[in-house]
């Protein structure tokens, strides 16, 4: 037997579950050169920005138990120079290109959305909304419902490209924030971006990071990201893409029981580029072994008693 | 570049902390240029989560030298190693050093585990290596090459017989003073060396303020100098941006765009 | 040297700035077989409700990457067994004694903390506020400012033992519910309680936990711990109780540098039941290496340029 | 109850995924009971993050031993610990087999690695150890004793000749018929041997599905049976009550009320 692996989240469709996570993966260039982009389900590009943006200060980067945090502030070279310089690459493969927006003000983010909207090839645009807001005095967009709602119907209303949202974990509600994405047209849900964190040197007194606190990702938040997969999938009807700590096909079979009709792989892409492939490989085995001929009656097939 | 599943051939403690591994990895001798690093995941766990990047020592046919100091969880693991075992590596990545022009004298300036990326470069700079980049030979003719070789303490002083082995001057300096000049290898060079004759350029590598001192020297002499600088590293690939310093014209990547890299490249007073 | 390692937490006087975390120390018995109660700078009791409450059906345990995920339930025998059975056994020890309540209605806490009022040798209550309020529809006391103000304010009320809230961090502001137990009258924070989180066996996939989710503690938050602390620290005046992932002394100081003037050891104890001696001499020597002869100087102090 | 720091005297691999491995642990063995079991922490890191529960499968002098089987992470680590290395115990710890009045008849029903508790405890019911539990003797003249061993395939039963050795009868099934009957374990007691006599008392040790089983049987046959359960464990000594199963007056920790329970304190269909 050998098990379908497609899988549509609304009009995307996947020629498999497994992604490249936005940040982790640049513009794939660099991953080209270890593996076959066409082998993905999808790659989700590092966040574009309108402007080219530096980023915050070195260090970037520290590792804490089965953890990583990351301050690397959105680093990106602005809209002109993705669409000169980037998106070129990725055209030529035959994978789901998704191209992640953020902004500090909702016009960035539909500027973004109305230029994107004329590129040929985007299969899909991912809202990342964990930007600092500069109008409500840097508030996180992603934390309010009100904010995410009148967000996505806005770039709902210029562009024709599927939108996928990406939520913050850092809420006390993920759940609530989806429905108000959902309920203003999104096509499909990405969660979770990174739990805010903090580390100290306790030989220097200094923080790890020159940004002082960064963003947790890596196997450490995986149950935290299962739970909020599954507490959205309960309470809204889109298609789910699961992000947080994959590192293992077993893994990702976890956000997929969970509710997730995909999964994103992140930070495992730095220890072992094939992550992606294995995951991949390693769902196909799961279904022939238990005799499942489609990948998507998996999703959310979890017994409960 | 390459990702490579690497047999250990052997793993030695040299001295104190410091070891030497030696890995079968064909694909990545045959390209690796001095100044290069590879990418070592050193356990199948999640701790350490990351690779960890260490310089290129040494290639002798197929076989890839790494001179290591254990300093945390990630060297500790690797220096248990032993042969018969297999490590992923991601190589060779990053720039390395470079040379275009002709030259007649170089200085090369390690401190500290900061020897293990120049005993290649000399290697090549002396032509003792057939395997010469086909873009940009480091050398055509027989240079002056001198090795300054600074630690702590005389069992730090890593590698002093394998470069004259090749030919170099090896020059000491040791911080109590139990070998050669007393106190800091930058301070030697300061003192005795650039004051008496410019070299033609200067390679560096060790810790961060034998760098800045070196780049300090360089503004005064007008000298090209090139150092090789560490940053924590996620992919080592050019992808994520965690390894980033300070340019005049913007963040630069340790793993890409370095490691090494020319002293002018650096905004000094940023690291 | 000899450091000087007591501190006050408003009118709480710790010999040493080293607690038991509440719920991973029993009633302090079974630990006392395996170190001296009397060396530690304070107890956290179990949580005790009014009834006595049964707990969540097993499994309740499971190991997720540095990390533990438990559905215990709040499982205890009740005010009545507590005051009789458990509590003469820790009022023996020369060690603050701090009584953990919970209750699922305003009036349970207040019938708990009236009654232990009466009650010689406890130096602190501390409000577990992480129990799903009944009369708001199984909403989580700890997450809504203005419940926690009026939960606090009334059990200040009633009783006149200082009062330490116990912080849930499964919220989206977590000073901002800080701040609202100051302005009610509480002495001082714990922070944090643990994270809701989940995790799934593929091969039968059922969830590992009994009760599907659980709470996620051990070395895997603890950057999301500590970061919790700084942001609390920079917003309130009052002393913080640092909890969350702490294995060793320097873990320990890095939650002191974020401002916490005590830790709470939780998990740690099952995997050495002497972590938190290690701990407090660990902190001991660090004083002593760094010439600094004050415990309290060393709080909050973070090098940031 | 102690916490000792024991060193490893021997780790050997006797079958299969089966290892015996024997520590010097004195305080442990002066006090253990059989069906005790120590809380092992098998690695220095936190993968996996808490201790390991093991039963004490015999004590010789200072020396305590475990009988273990490799399935995951944890049993991984402690097979590579090699003599002269430290482990970390807790123990002994929890309530073991009882037996208080005097019996002629007692089978013992090990299902896979489940007789790892049961060789320690035939030592004491046939008094081939002096060290007897002072509160309660488990047996003062010579019972029969009867050892049910039972497992997959015959290369999966462990100890046939220990037992042998102390003067019990060893009666043998495994799933394939490779040795002895041919079946389950508890399906051999329900066949061959409870129809014809009745033991005074039935200890099991093994998978649950046998346990339920015996259960099953104890209640039909009215036998006063003892198993030792398993549950996954935090702290291990009764703290936590992160490892309780349900009796009918509530939970009971397999830590500290257990992990030997009397048949009818559980309430085997919540299991
Ligand atoms: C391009 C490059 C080449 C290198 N080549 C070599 C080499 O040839 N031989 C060698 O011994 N080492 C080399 N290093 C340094 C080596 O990567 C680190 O020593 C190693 O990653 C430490 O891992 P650990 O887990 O043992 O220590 P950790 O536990 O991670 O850290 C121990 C201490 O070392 C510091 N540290 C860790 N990693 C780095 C880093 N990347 N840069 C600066 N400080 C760090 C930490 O802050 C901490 O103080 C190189 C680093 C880079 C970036
Ligand atoms: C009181 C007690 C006594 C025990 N005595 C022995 C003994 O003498 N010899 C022996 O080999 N084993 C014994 N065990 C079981 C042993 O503790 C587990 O096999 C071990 O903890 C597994 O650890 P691991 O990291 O290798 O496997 P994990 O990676 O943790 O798990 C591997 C598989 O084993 C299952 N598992 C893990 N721990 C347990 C557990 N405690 N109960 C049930 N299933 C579990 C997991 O669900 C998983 O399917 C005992 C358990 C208890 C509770
Ligand atoms: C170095 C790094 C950079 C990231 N950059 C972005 C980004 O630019 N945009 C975004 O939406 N998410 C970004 N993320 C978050 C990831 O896409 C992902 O949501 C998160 O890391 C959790 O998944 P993981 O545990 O598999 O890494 C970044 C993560 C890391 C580790
Ligand atoms: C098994 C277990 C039981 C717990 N029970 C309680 C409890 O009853 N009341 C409470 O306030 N916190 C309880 N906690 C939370 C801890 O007190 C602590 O806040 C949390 O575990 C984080 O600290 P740690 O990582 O050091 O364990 C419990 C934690 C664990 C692991
Ligand atoms: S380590 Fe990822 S860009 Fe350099
Ligand atoms: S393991 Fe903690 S009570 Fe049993």
């Amino acid at each position: 037997m050998n098990p379908n692996l497609k899988i549509k989240l609304g009009r995307i469709s996947l020629k498999n579950p497994v992604l490249a996570a936005s940040g982790t993966f640049g513009y794939g260039e660099d991953y080209s050169r270890f593996i076959d982009l066409n082998q993905l389900g999808g790659i989700i590009t590092k966040t574009v920005t309108l402007e080219p943006k530096e980023g915050n200060r070195p260090p970037r980067l520290a590792e804490t138990p089965s953890g990583l945090l990351n301050s690397i502030g959105l680093e990106n070279p602005g809209l002109k120079v993705f669409l000169r310089e980037k998106l070129p690459f990725l055209q030529q493969f035959n994978t789901a290109l998704v191209v992640n927006i953020a902004g500090e003000k909702e016009e960035e983010y539909l500027r973004l959305a109305e230029r994107l909207d004329r590129v040929k090839g985007i299969d899909a645009l991912e809202i990342n909304i964990s930007c600092p807001n500069v109008k409500t005095g840097g508030l996180i967009f992603g934390t309010k419902p009100r904010l995410v709602f009148s967000l996505v119907k806005r770039i709902r209303e210029v562009t024709d490209i599927p939108l996928i949202t990406k939520l913050t974990p850092n809420v006390t509600d993920i759940a609530e924030i989806a429905q108000a994405a959902e309920e203003a047209g999104t096509e499909a849900l990405s969660l979770i971006n990174t739990l805010v964190g903090m580390a100290i040197d306790v030989e220097t007194r200094k923080p790890k990071l020159g940004n002082v606190t960064g963003g947790l990702s890596g196997p450490a938040i995986r149950p935290i990201a299962i739970r909020m997969v599954r507490q959205t999938f309960q309470k809204v009807n889109l298609p789910l893409i699961g992000v947080g700590g994959i590192m293992t096909a077993e893994d990702a079979l976890e956000f997929i029981l969970a509710g997730a009709s995909a999964v994103a792989i992140g930070t495992a892409n730095f220890i072992d580029p094939k992550t992606m492939i294995k995951v991949r490989d390693g769902i196909r085995e799961y279904l022939r072994q238990n005799n499942i001929g489609e990948f998507k009656d998996l999703i959310g097939w979890l017994n409960l008693d | 570049m390459y990702q490579v599943i690497a047999e250990v051939l052997s793993n030695k403690n040299i001295t104190l902390n410091y070891f030497k591994i030696t890995l079968n990895a064909p694909e990545i001798c045959q390209d690796a240029q001095p100044g290069q690093f590879v990418h070592v995941k050193v356990t199948a766990g999640y701790a350490p989560l990351l690779r960890r990047p260490f310089s290129i020592h040494d290639t002798r046919d197929e076989n890839l030298e790494i001179l290591y100091q254990v300093v945390g969880e990630g060297t500790a693991f690797l220096s248990q190693k032993e042969k018969g075992e297999k490590l992923d590596l991601l190589g060779p990545l990053g720039q390395g050093f470079e040379s275009k022009e002709n030259f007649r004298k170089v200085i090369l300036v390690a401190g500290g585990i900061g020897v293990a990326p120049l005993y290649f470069l000399a290697k090549r700079l002396l032509n003792h290596d057939s395997k010469i980049s086909d873009q940009a030979p480091l050398k055509s003719c027989h240079p002056k090459i001198i090795v300054l070789l600074g630690a702590g303490i005389r069992k730090q002083i890593l590698c002093a017989q394998d470069f004259k082995n090749l030919g170099a001057t090896v020059k000491i300096a040791t911080e109590d003073g139990s070998w050669g000049y007393k106190g800091l290898v930058s301070d030697f060079l300061a003192e005795t060396l650039l004051p008496y004759s410019k070299p033609d350029l200067v390679f560096a590598c060790g810790p961060l303020p034998m760098l800045k001192k070196i780049a300090q020297l360089s503004r005064k002499y007008r000298l090209s100098s090139q150092v090789s600088l560490e940053q924590r590293m996620g992919c080592g690939i050019g992808a994520c941006l965690g390894c980033v310093v300070t340019s005049p014209e913007g963040y630069l990547r340790v793993c890409k765009d370095g490691p090494v890299f020319r002293v002018n490249q650096i905004l000094w007073e940023r690291l």
